[in-house]
C-alpha cells in the first residue's frame, strides 16, 4: 500500500495531528491515555526509521516536498542529522512520558476532560514535531504557535487545579506571544528581503547576493529573531516564565516541558544562526557569540545559586533547567566543533536526565502530595528506587563521569578550550556543575540521611507505570554516559553540518 | 498609485489614535467597543492595499469575534480598569522606545513601499505564479518553468510593470541603499532588453492562468502552502479545546436555562429567522467562492458562526441546542481539521506527497486542483464555525451560572 | 610477549560481584560478612597473579606496543581501558592485600560499637574497593578520572555514615573539596590535555613532547596544566586542599583506616606519581623548568601538617594531620623528578600505608573497648591494652622512620635522591619534620605505658569535648558504664591490628617485592 | 515614492507595535494587556501587508472578464503576505480566546484581574508555604537541641 519509508517525514507529524483530533472522540478512563500510547510509539517508531534513514543516505539528509510543489514554492520538509536526532528525542521523550503520564493524569486532571487533554498533550507533541521537521520559516512560526497554544492550556491545568498554574500560564502566553510576534517579524524581515521562506533558499540569497549581509534590515531581522528565540528557549534572561510554569504544571507536563519544549526552541536557534544566516554571519560579523556567552554564562551561574535556595523542588529543577540551557546555548555560541557537537549532545542528554528526574519528582508528588525538600525527607528507604532515579539523574547534572552528562561537559569543555582565551568559559562550564552538586546534594542528604518528619504517614514506592518510564530514561543517561558513540557521533555530524553552513 | 498613499496615509493616523485610545480609556468596555473600531479601520486599511481576503478575516475576527469574545469576558470580570498611580511607567516607555528605535533603524534599507522590484516582487513568487499546474495543455501535474526561465521577465506576464518607466526620483533612493548596489534590487527595466523579449516565449499566453485558479490568494493558501493552513486549523481546533478544559464544568442535568430574553421581540424573531437562512447560504458561498474571489473557508465559517450565534441569542442555547448537541459541536470542531488533513492523507494514500491534489484527478478527472481546494476550504470552514460556536457558548454558559 | 589483561578487568568486578552478594546477604549478618572476606580473599589472589606479569624483564619492551584491555568507547577516540603497569601494581597488591585485613577489623569494629546501617557499609566498602582498582590499573586518564569519582562517590555514605548533622556537615566537607578539585581543576586539565594532544593514555616520557616541540603547547601552559592536575588531585590533601581529610575522620574506623589511610588518599598520592610520571614526564618537566615549585608547597605541607598535629589532642585527627603530612613525602619525591625519587614515591606509598593503618586500628580498638578519644585520655592505656598499644608503637616508628620498620626503608630511598638532586631544602624538611614525627607520637606512647591510669577523671567532661567525632551520645553512656574495667578489644580487631605491625616490620625485611616493583617503575623512566 | 513617504507604512506598523508592547508592560489589568497584545500583532500584519503592496497594482485576483474570456490586468500585489497575515490573524484570536479563558479563570479564583494585585497574592502563597516549611525546621532544630540536651544532661547524671 502506502510505502512508509517514503512519506517518514510527513507521517510523524500528520499521524499525530489526525490521531490527535480522533482522541476527544475516546470517551473517558484509560481510553484516551491508551490511544495517545498508541500514537504517541507510532511516531517513536517513525523517528527512529527517519533517523536510520537520514544515516543511510549518501546526502545525509532527507527531503520531502509537500503537496508535491517544488521546494523554492511550497513547503519543504528537511531532515538533516540534526532535526532527525531531535525528531527521535521528541519522539521518544513524548512515548515515555506519555506512558507515565496515566497515573499522574489521573490525579491531577478531573476525569471529564481527560479525553480533551491527551488531544491537548499530543497536538503539542505534534507542534513540537512539526517545528523540528520542517524547512520553512513560516512553517516554524505556525507549529510554534500550536505547540505553545497547546503547552499554555496544558500548564493551565495545573497541579490539582493550582490557582498559580494560571498566572504562570498567562506569563507565559503574554510573554511567548511577544516572543512569537518578534519571531514572526524576523521571518518577514527575511522574507522581504530575500524573497523567499524556504530556509535554504534564504540562506542561498544571504550567500549569494552580495553585500545582502550588510543591510540594516537584515541586521534588525536577526537581533529580533534571536531575541525571540531566546524567549521561546527560555535563554537567561528572557527565562522570567519558566520557573513558574514547571513549578504549577500537571507533572506529567512538567516532565514533558522539560525534556523537550526549550530542546525545540534551541533547535530553532539552531536552523537560523545556522542554516539560514551561516555561522560566518551569526558568529563572525555580529557580535552574538560573545552576547550568547555572557547570558548563558550568566545564566548557569545565576540560576544555579537561585535553585540552590528553593525549597520547591519542582521550582529547583526549573531553575537547573535554565542554567542547563545556558550550557546548550554556551555550546552553540562557542561556534566551533566540539562546543557545537556538545551543545547537540547535551540536548538528548539533558533530555533524559530532566525528563526522569521531573518524573521521579513527579512519583514523589503522586505519593506524598508534596514536593517541597521536606517532603522526601527518609524517603530513600520508602520510595528506594524513586529516589534512586532522581540521584543518579542529579549526578547527571552534575557532569558525574559514566552519566551522559559527563559527556556533553567533555565536548563542552573542549570547545571552550578551543577557542581563543575560552579558559574562564570552561571555568563557568565547571563551576555550574559544582552548583548542581550543592543543590542536587541537598536532596540526596534529605532523602538518605535524615529521618523523615514525625508525623508524616509512611508511604509505598511508586507504582510500576511510574517507575518504568522514569528508569527508562535514567537508564538512557547511564548507558548513553557510558557508550557515547552513538551520540558523540550524530553531535559531531550535526555539528560539521552545521559548521559547514548546509543542512 | 498616490490615491493609495494618501488614503493610507489618513487611515493609518486614525488608527494610530485609535490604538492609543484603546490603551488608555480605563472603561474597558469602551476599550473593546474602541478595539471593534480599530479593526474595521484595519480592515479599511487592507482593502486599501488590495488585500481583500486579510480585510474580509479583520473584519470577521476583529470586529466581530473578538469584540464578542471581549464582551463575553468583561461580563464575569471587570468593567473598569483599576486607576493607575503613575501616569507614565518609565520602564515600559524606555524599552518601548528602544525596540521601535530598533525596528525603525532596520526600515531604512527596505524596499520603499510599493517599489515593484523589491525582492519580493520578482523572486520566488513570481516563479511560482508562472509555474503550470493541474491539466494543462494536456499534461497532468505540475512542472516548473523551463529551463532558462527568468523569473524577472514575469514582469511581462504581470503586464504594466515594465512598462511603467521608472521615475528617477522613485528610485533614487535605490543608490544609497547597500541592497541597490549590490543588486538585490535590481535597477535596469527588464522587459524592454531584447533578451528578456526572448524570454518571454515560456510564458504562458495571459487568458491562462496555468491551471491557477483566479484568486492566486486561495491559490497559495489551500494548495503551495495549504500545509500552514492545515495547522492554522489546528490552531483554531486547539483553542477550541483549550477553553473546553478551561471553562467547561460539568453540566448538571435538569439546569434551569435561561429562558431567551429576546424572543418576545416580534421583529427581531421574524427578521432573524428569516434572515438566518440566507446568513447560512452566504457563508456556504463564501467559502465555495473562495477560489474566484475574496473569501474562503476562514471567513465562510465565521459568517456561519454568526448566523449560529444569532439562533442562540434569539431562540435562546436550549433551541440551540436541540439543533447542535454540545457533543456534536465538539466532534465537528475535529472534523474540519480531519477533513483536510483526510484530503491530505487521500492524496498520499492515491500515491502521491502529501496534500499533493493533483491525484485527486483520478476521483475527478482535470479537476483534481479544484476538488482538493474546496474540500480543505471545507473543512477549514467546519472547524471554524464550530468553535466560534464552541466559545460563545462557553462564554454564554459561564454568564448563566 | 601476550599480555593476558583479563585479571585486571577481574580484580574490578570481583569487589563489584562482592558488593551485589553483600547486599542481597544483607540480612543474615555472618554470611553478608563472610562473603566479604571471601571477597577479599579472592580480589588478593587475582592481584596477585599479575604481579608476575608486571616483573618480566622485558615488560617496558612490549609495554608501549601492547594494545590496552578497551572496554568501551566513551566518546569517539576516548576509551574506558585498562592497562597494567608497576605503580599500579603496587597500589592494586596495598590495597587488597589490606582489605582483607580491613574486613575483619571491621567486623570486630562495627559489631562491637553495634552500628547501624552495617550491609550498606560493606556494600558501599566493596564498591569503593572496586573503584581503586579500576584506579590502579587505569589505562588512561580518562578511566583514571572516572574512577576517582567513583572513589569519591561510594566513600560518601560512609563518611556520613551516622547520619548526624555533625556527620553530615563533615561529608559535605569531604564531597564539597574532593568534588570541587576535581572538577574544577583534574577535568579541566585532563580535557586540556585532551584538547592539545589527543593522546590521554599513560607512556613513559609523558605526552607533551610532540605539542611541545612543534610549539602548539608553550612552557607556561605546561606549567598551569601542571598546576591544574596538582591541586586537582585533591584527594592527596596538599595544603590548602587537605581541609577534607580531617573532617572525614567523622566516618567509623574502619574507613579511616582503610580508606583514609590508605585507598583514598593513597588515590590521591598515586594518581600524583601517575600524571606526573606518564603524563608529564619527568624528563619534559626538568626540560622546560617547570613544577619545582611543587618541592615547596609539599615540603611546607609536610611541615605544617606535622605542626599541626603537635597540638592535636583527639587521636584520629592527630593522625589525620600525620597522614596529611605523610601524603606529601610521596608528592615532595615525586616532585625531585630523580629515578630514585620517583622509587622512593612508589615504596612510601606502600611503606606508610602499612604503619598508617596500624595506627588507626589502635585508635579504633581503644575507643570500642574503652570509648576514649583524646590523646589525654590514654594514660596507662598500655598495660590494659598491651597488643593494641604494642602495634602502636610499632605503627609509630614507622611514621617516624625508624628502622626496623618499613618507614625506614621508603625514607631512605628519599634522603639518598634529595642528596643527590642536592635540594638542602628537603633534606632539612625530612630532617625536621621526623622530629616532628617523634614529637607528636612518642607522647602518646609514654602517656600509654609510663603513666597510671587515671582514676577520678570525670568522663562526661571528655565525652562532650570529642568535637562530636564519635558523636553518637548512646555510645558514651554506654561507655560510662563500663569506664575502667576494659580489655582488649574484640578478638578479629586485635588479630587484624597484629597483622598488620608485624607487615609493617616485615616490609623492612622482606622488601624485596616492593623494591623489584619501584626498579621495574625506574626502568620505565630511563630512555 | 521617495522620501519618508515611502518607508511611512513601516514607521506606522513600529508606532502601532510599540503602543502595544507598551501597553502589555506597563498595563497592570490582564485584559487591557490581551488587548495590548492584538495590537502588537496587527502591527506586525500591517508591515506584512505593506511588504506586499506594488505600485500601480490591484488585487491578486486574476480575473477580469473582457469578450468572453479572462484577462490579466496586472500588476498584482503579491499574495504570497496575505496569505501568511491570514494565518497569523487566526493564530492572533486563538492566542486571545486562550487568554481571555485563562483571564475568566484567574478572576474566579483570584477575584481579580488586576497583575499586581495577583502577584502579591501569589507571593503571599509561597510565603504561606515557606513560612510552614521553616517554622517546621524551627520546630525540628529546637526539638533536636532539647533532645541533645537532654541526653547531655542524662550523661551527667550517670557520670
Amino acid at each position: 500500500m502506502v510505502d512508509v519509508q517514503a512519506h517518514l517525514p510527513v507521517l510523524i507529524v500528520t499521524v499525530p495531528l489526525i490521531g490527535g483530533i480522533l482522541t476527544i472522540a475516546t470517551g473517558r478512563g484509560w481510553k484516551p491515555w491508551a490511544w495517545a500510547t498508541f500514537l504517541t510509539g507510532t511516531v517513536f517508531y517513525f523517528t527512529i526509521r527517519l533517523m536510520m534513514q537520514v544515516l543511510a543516505s549518501k546526502t545525509g539528509m532527507v527531503s520531502y516536498e509537500l503537496g508535491n510543489w517544488p521546494r523554492q514554492w511550497g513547503i519543504e520538509y528537511r531532515v538533516d542529522a540534526l532535526n532527525a536526532f531531535i525528531l527521535l528525542i521528541v519522539g521518544g521523550v513524548g512515548f515515555i512520558t506519555t506512558i507515565y503520564a496515566k497515573l499522574s493524569v489521573e490525579k491531577e486532571i478531573p476525569a471529564d476532560r481527560v479525553n480533551f487533554f491527551y488531544a491537548v498533550w499530543v497536538l503539542a507533541i505534534t507542534g513540537l514535531l512539526g517545528i523540528t521537521v520542517t524547512g520553512d520559516a513560516f512553517n516554524v512560526y505556525v507549529l510554534l504557535e500550536i505547540s505553545s497554544l497547546t503547552v499554555y492550556a496544558l500548564i493551565a491545568m495545573g497541579k490539582d487545579m493550582h490557582r498559580g498554574a494560571l498566572t504562570a500560564s498567562l506569563r507565559y502566553l503574554i510573554l511567548g506571544s511577544v516572543g512569537a510576534s518578534f519571531i514572526l517579524l524576523g521571518i518577514g524581515y527575511l522574507m522581504m528581503i530575500t524573497g523567499t521562506l524556504n530556509m535554504q533558499d534564504m540562506h542561498d540569497r544571504l550567500m549569494s547576493v552580495p553585500g545582502i549581509l550588510e543591510s540594516r534590515t537584515v541586521l534588525v531581522a536577526f537581533a529580533f529573531l534571536l531575541a525571540g528565540l531566546g524567549m521561546k528557549m527560555a535563554m537567561f534572561p528572557l527565562h522570567m516564565w519558566l520557573p513558574r510554569a514547571y513549578t504549577y504544571a500537571p507533572s506529567a507536563v512538567s516532565a514533558l516541558l522539560a525534556a523537550t519544549a526549550t530542546k525545540v526552541g534551541v533547535y530553532m536557534a539552531f536552523r537560523f544562526l545556522f542554516t539560514i544566516f551561516g555561522v560566518g554571519f551569526s558568529f563572525g560579523m555580529m557580535p552574538s557569540g560573545l552576547v550568547l556567552l555572557l547570558c548563558a554564562s550568566a545564566g548557569i551561574l545565576v540560576t544555579g545559586v537561585t535553585a540552590i535556595r528553593q525549597t520547591n523542588l519542582k521550582r529547583m529543577l526549573a531553575y537547573s533547567s535554565v542554567g542547563q540551557l545556558g550550557y546548550i546555548v554556551l555550546g552553540f555560541a562557542l561556534a566551533n566543533l566540539h562546543g557545537i557537537a556538545g551543545s547537540v549532545a547535551h540536548i538528548f542528554n539533558h533530555a533524559v536526565m530532566k525528563g526522569g528526574m521531573f518524573m521521579a519528582l513527579g512519583a514523589v508528588v503522586y505519593r506524598t502530595g508534596r514536593c517541597d525538600i521536606r517532603s522526601v525527607r527518609g524517603l530513600g528507604k520508602q520510595m528506594p528506587l524513586t529516589l534512586a532515579a532522581f540521584t543518579v539523574g542529579g549526578l547527571g547534572l552534575i557532569g558525574f563521569p559514566l552519566t551522559a552528562g559527563f559527556i556533553s561537559k567533555w565536548y563542552l569543555v573542549q570547545g571552550c578550550l578551543e577557542r581563543p582565551g575560552g579558559w574562564p568559559l570552561a571555568a563557568v562550564v565547571l563551576i555550574g556543575s559544582l552548583l548542581a552538586v550543592v543543590y542536587t546534594w541537598r536532596v540526596v542528604e534529605a532523602a538518605y540521611f535524615q529521618e523523615p518528619d514525625p508525623g508524616t504517614p509512611p508511604v509505598e514506592e511508586a507504582p510500576l507505570m511510574m517507575l518504568i518510564p522514569m528508569w527508562t530514561l535514567i537508564g538512557a543517561s547511564i548507558y548513553f554516559g557510558i557508550n557515547a558513540t552513538f551520540t558523540g557521533h550524530i553531535a559531531l555530524t550535526a555539528a560539521r553540518s552545521l559548521l559547514g553552513g548546509a543542512p | 498609485m498616490t490615491s493609495v498613499v494618501l488614503i493610507d496615509t489618513v487611515l493609518l493616523l486614525l488608527v494610530t489614535v485609535t490604538a492609543i485610545a484603546i490603551i488608555e480609556v480605563r472603561n474597558l468596555y469602551t476599550s473593546a467597543m474602541l478595539t471593534s473600531v480599530y479593526s474595521l479601520l484595519m480592515a479599511l486599511v487592507w482593502v486599501n492595499m488590495h488585500s481583500m481576503d486579510v480585510a474580509f478575516t479583520e473584519a470577521a475576527v476583529g470586529g466581530g469575534i473578538s469584540t464578542i469574545l471581549l464582551i463575553g469576558t468583561l461580563v464575569h470580570t471587570a468593567r473598569e480598569e483599576k486607576p493607575l498611580k503613575v501616569r507614565v511607567h518609565w520602564k515600559a516607555a524606555v524599552v518601548t522606545a528602544l525596540t521601535g528605535a530598533a525596528l525603525i533603524y532596520g526600515t531604512f534599507d527596505m524596499p520603499r513601499f510599493g517599489d515593484p522590484k523589491a525582492p519580493i516582487h520578482h523572486f520566488r513568487v513570481p516563479e511560482m505564479m508562472a509555474q503550470t499546474v493541474g491539466f494543462v495543455n494536456g499534461t497532468k501535474g505540475k512542472q516548473a518553468p523551463p529551463e532558462g526561465f527568468d523569473a524577472r521577465a514575469y514582469r511581462s506576464f504581470n503586464g504594466a510593470v515594465t512598462s511603467v518607466p521608472d521615475d528617477p526620483k522613485d528610485t533614487a533612493w535605490r543608490e544609497t541603499s547597500v541592497l541597490a548596489q549590490h543588486g538585490i534590487i535590481v535597477p535596469e527595466v527588464l522587459g524592454s532588453h531584447p533578451q528578456h523579449a526572448e524570454a518571454g516565449h515560456h510564458l504562458h499566453p495571459p487568458d491562462d492562468f496555468n491551471g491557477h485558479v483566479p484568486n492566486s490568494v486561495t491559490s497559495l493558501l489551500a494548495a503551495y502552502r495549504g500545509y500552514d493552513t492545515m495547522f492554522e486549523t489546528t490552531v483554531i481546533f486547539t483553542a477550541g479545546v483549550s477553553l473546553i478544559m478551561l471553562l467547561r464544568r460539568p453540566r448538571r442535568e435538569g439546569q434551569a436555562q435561561k429562558s431567551a430574553p429576546l424572543l418576545d421581540q416580534t421583529i427581531l424573531r421574524v427578521v432573524s429567522k428569516m434572515s438566518i437562512p440566507f446568513i447560512l447560504l452566504f457563508g456556504l458561498y463564501v467559502i465555495t467562492h473562495g477560489e474566484l474571489g475574496p473569501g474562503g473557508g476562514f471567513q465562510g465559517g465565521v459568517v456561519i458562526a454568526c448566523a449560529f450565534i444569532l439562533y442562540a441569542l434569539i431562540f435562546g442555547r436550549p433551541a440551540l441546542y436541540r439543533v447542535l448537541p454540545p457533543p456534536v459541536i465538539d466532534m465537528l470542531t475535529g472534523l474540519g481539521v480531519l477533513v483536510y488533513s483526510g484530503t491530505g492523507a487521500a492524496c498520499l494514500l492515491l500515491g502521491g506527497k502529501f496534500l499533493d491534489y493533483s491525484m485527486l484527478d483520478t476521483v475527478s478527472p482535470g479537476e483534481g486542483e479544484a476538488l482538493g481546494m474546496t474540500l480543505v476550504e471545507y473543512g477549514v470552514g467546519i472547524t471554524v464555525s464550530m468553535v466560534m460556536l464552541n466559545i460563545f457558548n462557553q462564554l454564554a454558559e459561564e454568564e448563566s451560572r | 610477549m601476550t599480555f593476558d589483561l583479563s585479571p585486571p578487568l577481574l580484580a574490578i568486578y570481583i569487589p563489584l560481584i562482592g558488593a551485589l552478594l553483600i547486599a542481597l546477604a544483607g540480612r543474615w549478618a555472618n554470611l553478608r560478612e563472610g562473603i566479604t572476606l571471601g571477597t577479599a580473599a579472592a580480589l588478593f589472589y587475582t592481584v596477585i597473579g599479575i604481579v608476575p606479569r608486571v616483573l618480566a624483564p622485558d615488560f617496558w619492551a612490549g609495554y608501549a606496543k601492547a594494545p590496552p584491555l578497551r572496554l568501551i568507547e566513551v566518546v569517539p577516540n576516548v576509551f574506558l581501558e585498562l592497562k597494567v603497569e608497576p605503580l599500579g601494581m603496587i597500589f592494586a597488591l596495598i590495597a587488597s592485600a589490606l582489605w582483607i585485613l580491613n574486613s575483619l577489623y571491621s567486623i570486630g569494629y562495627m559489631r562491637g560499637n553495634q552500628e547501624r546501617h552495617q550491609t550498606r557499609f560493606y556494600v558501599c566498602f566493596a564498591l569503593a574497593i572496586s573503584s581503586v582498582m579500576g584506579l590502579a590499573f587505569a589505562g588512561n586518564l580518562f578511566t583514571l578520572f572516572v574512577f576517582y569519582e567513583m572513589l569519591t562517590l561510594t566513600t560518601y555514605p560512609l563518611v556520613a555514615h551516622k547520619g548526624t548533622a555533625e556527620a553530615l556537615r563533615s561529608a559535605r566537607t569531604y564531597l564539597g573539596i574532593l568534588v570541587v578539585t576535581s572538577v574544577c581543576f583534574l577535568l579541566a586539565g585532563i580535557i586540556a590535555t585532551y584538547a592539545y594532544t589527543h593522546d590521554l593514555s599513560f607512556k613513559p616520557g609523558g605526552v607533551f613532547t610532540k605539542a611541545l616541540a612543534s610549539g602548539e603547547l608553550s612552557a607556561p601552559v605546561l606549567g598551569t596544566l601542571f598546576l591544574l592536575y596538582m591541586y586537582g588531585i585533591g584527594k592527596a590533601a596538599l595544603m590548602p586542599m587537605h581541609r577534607w581529610l580531617p573532617a572525614a575522620m567523622v566516618a567509623p574506623t574502619p574507613v579511616s583506616a582503610l580508606l583514609h589511610a590508605v585507598a583514598v588518599v593513597k588515590a590521591g598520592v598515586f594518581t600524583v606519581v601517575k600524571v606526573i610520571v606518564y603524563t608529564f614526564g619527568p624528563l619534559t618537566l626538568i626540560k622546560y623548568h617547570q613544577g619545582s615549585w611543587l618541592i615547596y608547597v609539599a615540603g611546607a605541607t609536610i611541615l605544617i601538617a606535622s605542626f599541626i598535629a603537635l597540638f592535636q589532642d583527639n587521636l584520629k585527627r592527630r593522625l589525620a594531620y600525620s597522614t596529611v603530612s605523610q601524603l606529601s613525602y610521596v608528592i615532595i619525591a615525586a616532585a625531585l623528578l630523580s629515578p630514585i625519587s620517583i622509587m622512593a614515591a612508589a615504596l612510601h606509598i606502600a611503606a606508610h600505608a602499612f604503619g598508617k593503618i596500624t595506627l588507626f586500628f589502635a585508635a579504633g580498638s581503644i575507643y570500642t573497648a574503652a570509648h576514649k578519644t583524646e590523646v589525654s585520655q590514654l594514660d596507662g592505656i598500655g598495660r590494659r591494652m598491651p597488643f593494641t598499644m604494642g602495634a602502636f608503637t610499632i605503627g609509630a616508628l614507622s611514621m617516624i622512620g625508624l628502622p626496623p620498620t618499613a618507614g625506614f626503608i621508603s625514607k631512605w630511598y628519599l634522603l639518598t635522591a634529595a642528596w643527590e638532586t642536592e635540594y638542602a631544602f628537603v633534606v632539612g624538611v625530612i630532617i625536621l619534620s621526623t622530629l616532628l614525627n617523634a614529637g607528636y607520637f612518642l607522647p602518646i606512647i609514654y602517656r600509654a605505658f609510663f603513666r597510671p591510669s587515671p582514676r577520678a577523671a570525670n568522663p562526661g567532661r571528655h565525652a562532650s569535648s570529642t568535637d562530636g567525632l564519635f558523636g553518637d551520645e548512646d555510645d558514651h553512656s554506654h561507655a560510662h558504664g563500663h569506664h575502667g574495667e576494659h580489655g582488649e578489644a574484640p578478638w578479629p580487631m586485635v588479630l587484624a591490628l597484629c597483622c598488620t605491625a608485624a607487615a609493617t616490620i616485615a616490609f623492612f625485611f622482606y622488601s624485596d617485592l616492593a623494591i623489584d616493583l619501584a626498579t621495574q617503575l625506574r626502568k620505565g623512566l630511563l630512555p | 515614492m521617495t522620501g519618508v513617504l515611502g518607508i511611512y507604512n513601516y514607521w506606522i506598523y513600529v508606532i502601532l507595535m510599540m503602543i502595544g508592547l507598551y501597553g502589555v508592560i506597563a498595563k497592570p489589568n490582564l485584559i487591557k494587556q490581551a488587548i495590548a497584545l492584538g495590537l502588537f500583532q496587527t502591527g506586525i500584519f500591517l508591515y506584512y501587508i505593506s511588504m506586499a503592496v506594488i505600485d500601480g497594482g490591484t488585487a491578486p485576483v486574476w480575473t477580469t472578464v473582457q469578450d468572453g474570456a479572462q484577462k490579466f490586468q496586472g500588476p498584482y500585489d503579491n499574495p504570497l503576505p496575505h496569505v501568511l497575515i491570514l494565518t497569523a490573524i487566526v493564530v492572533s484570536v486563538s492566542v486571545l480566546a486562550v487568554a481571555l479563558a485563562l483571564i475568566i479563570n484567574i478572576k474566579r479564583r483570584y477575584g481579580t484581574i488586576e497583575a499586581d494585585e495577583i502577584e502579591a497574592m501569589d507571593i503571599a502563597d509561597r510565603l504561606a508555604e515557606f513560612h510552614a516549611g521553616a517554622a517546621a525546621d524551627a520546630v525540628d532544630e529546637a526539638a533536636a537541641e532539647g533532645h541533645g540536651l537532654e541526653h547531655a544532661h542524662g550523661g551527667h547524671h550517670h557520670g
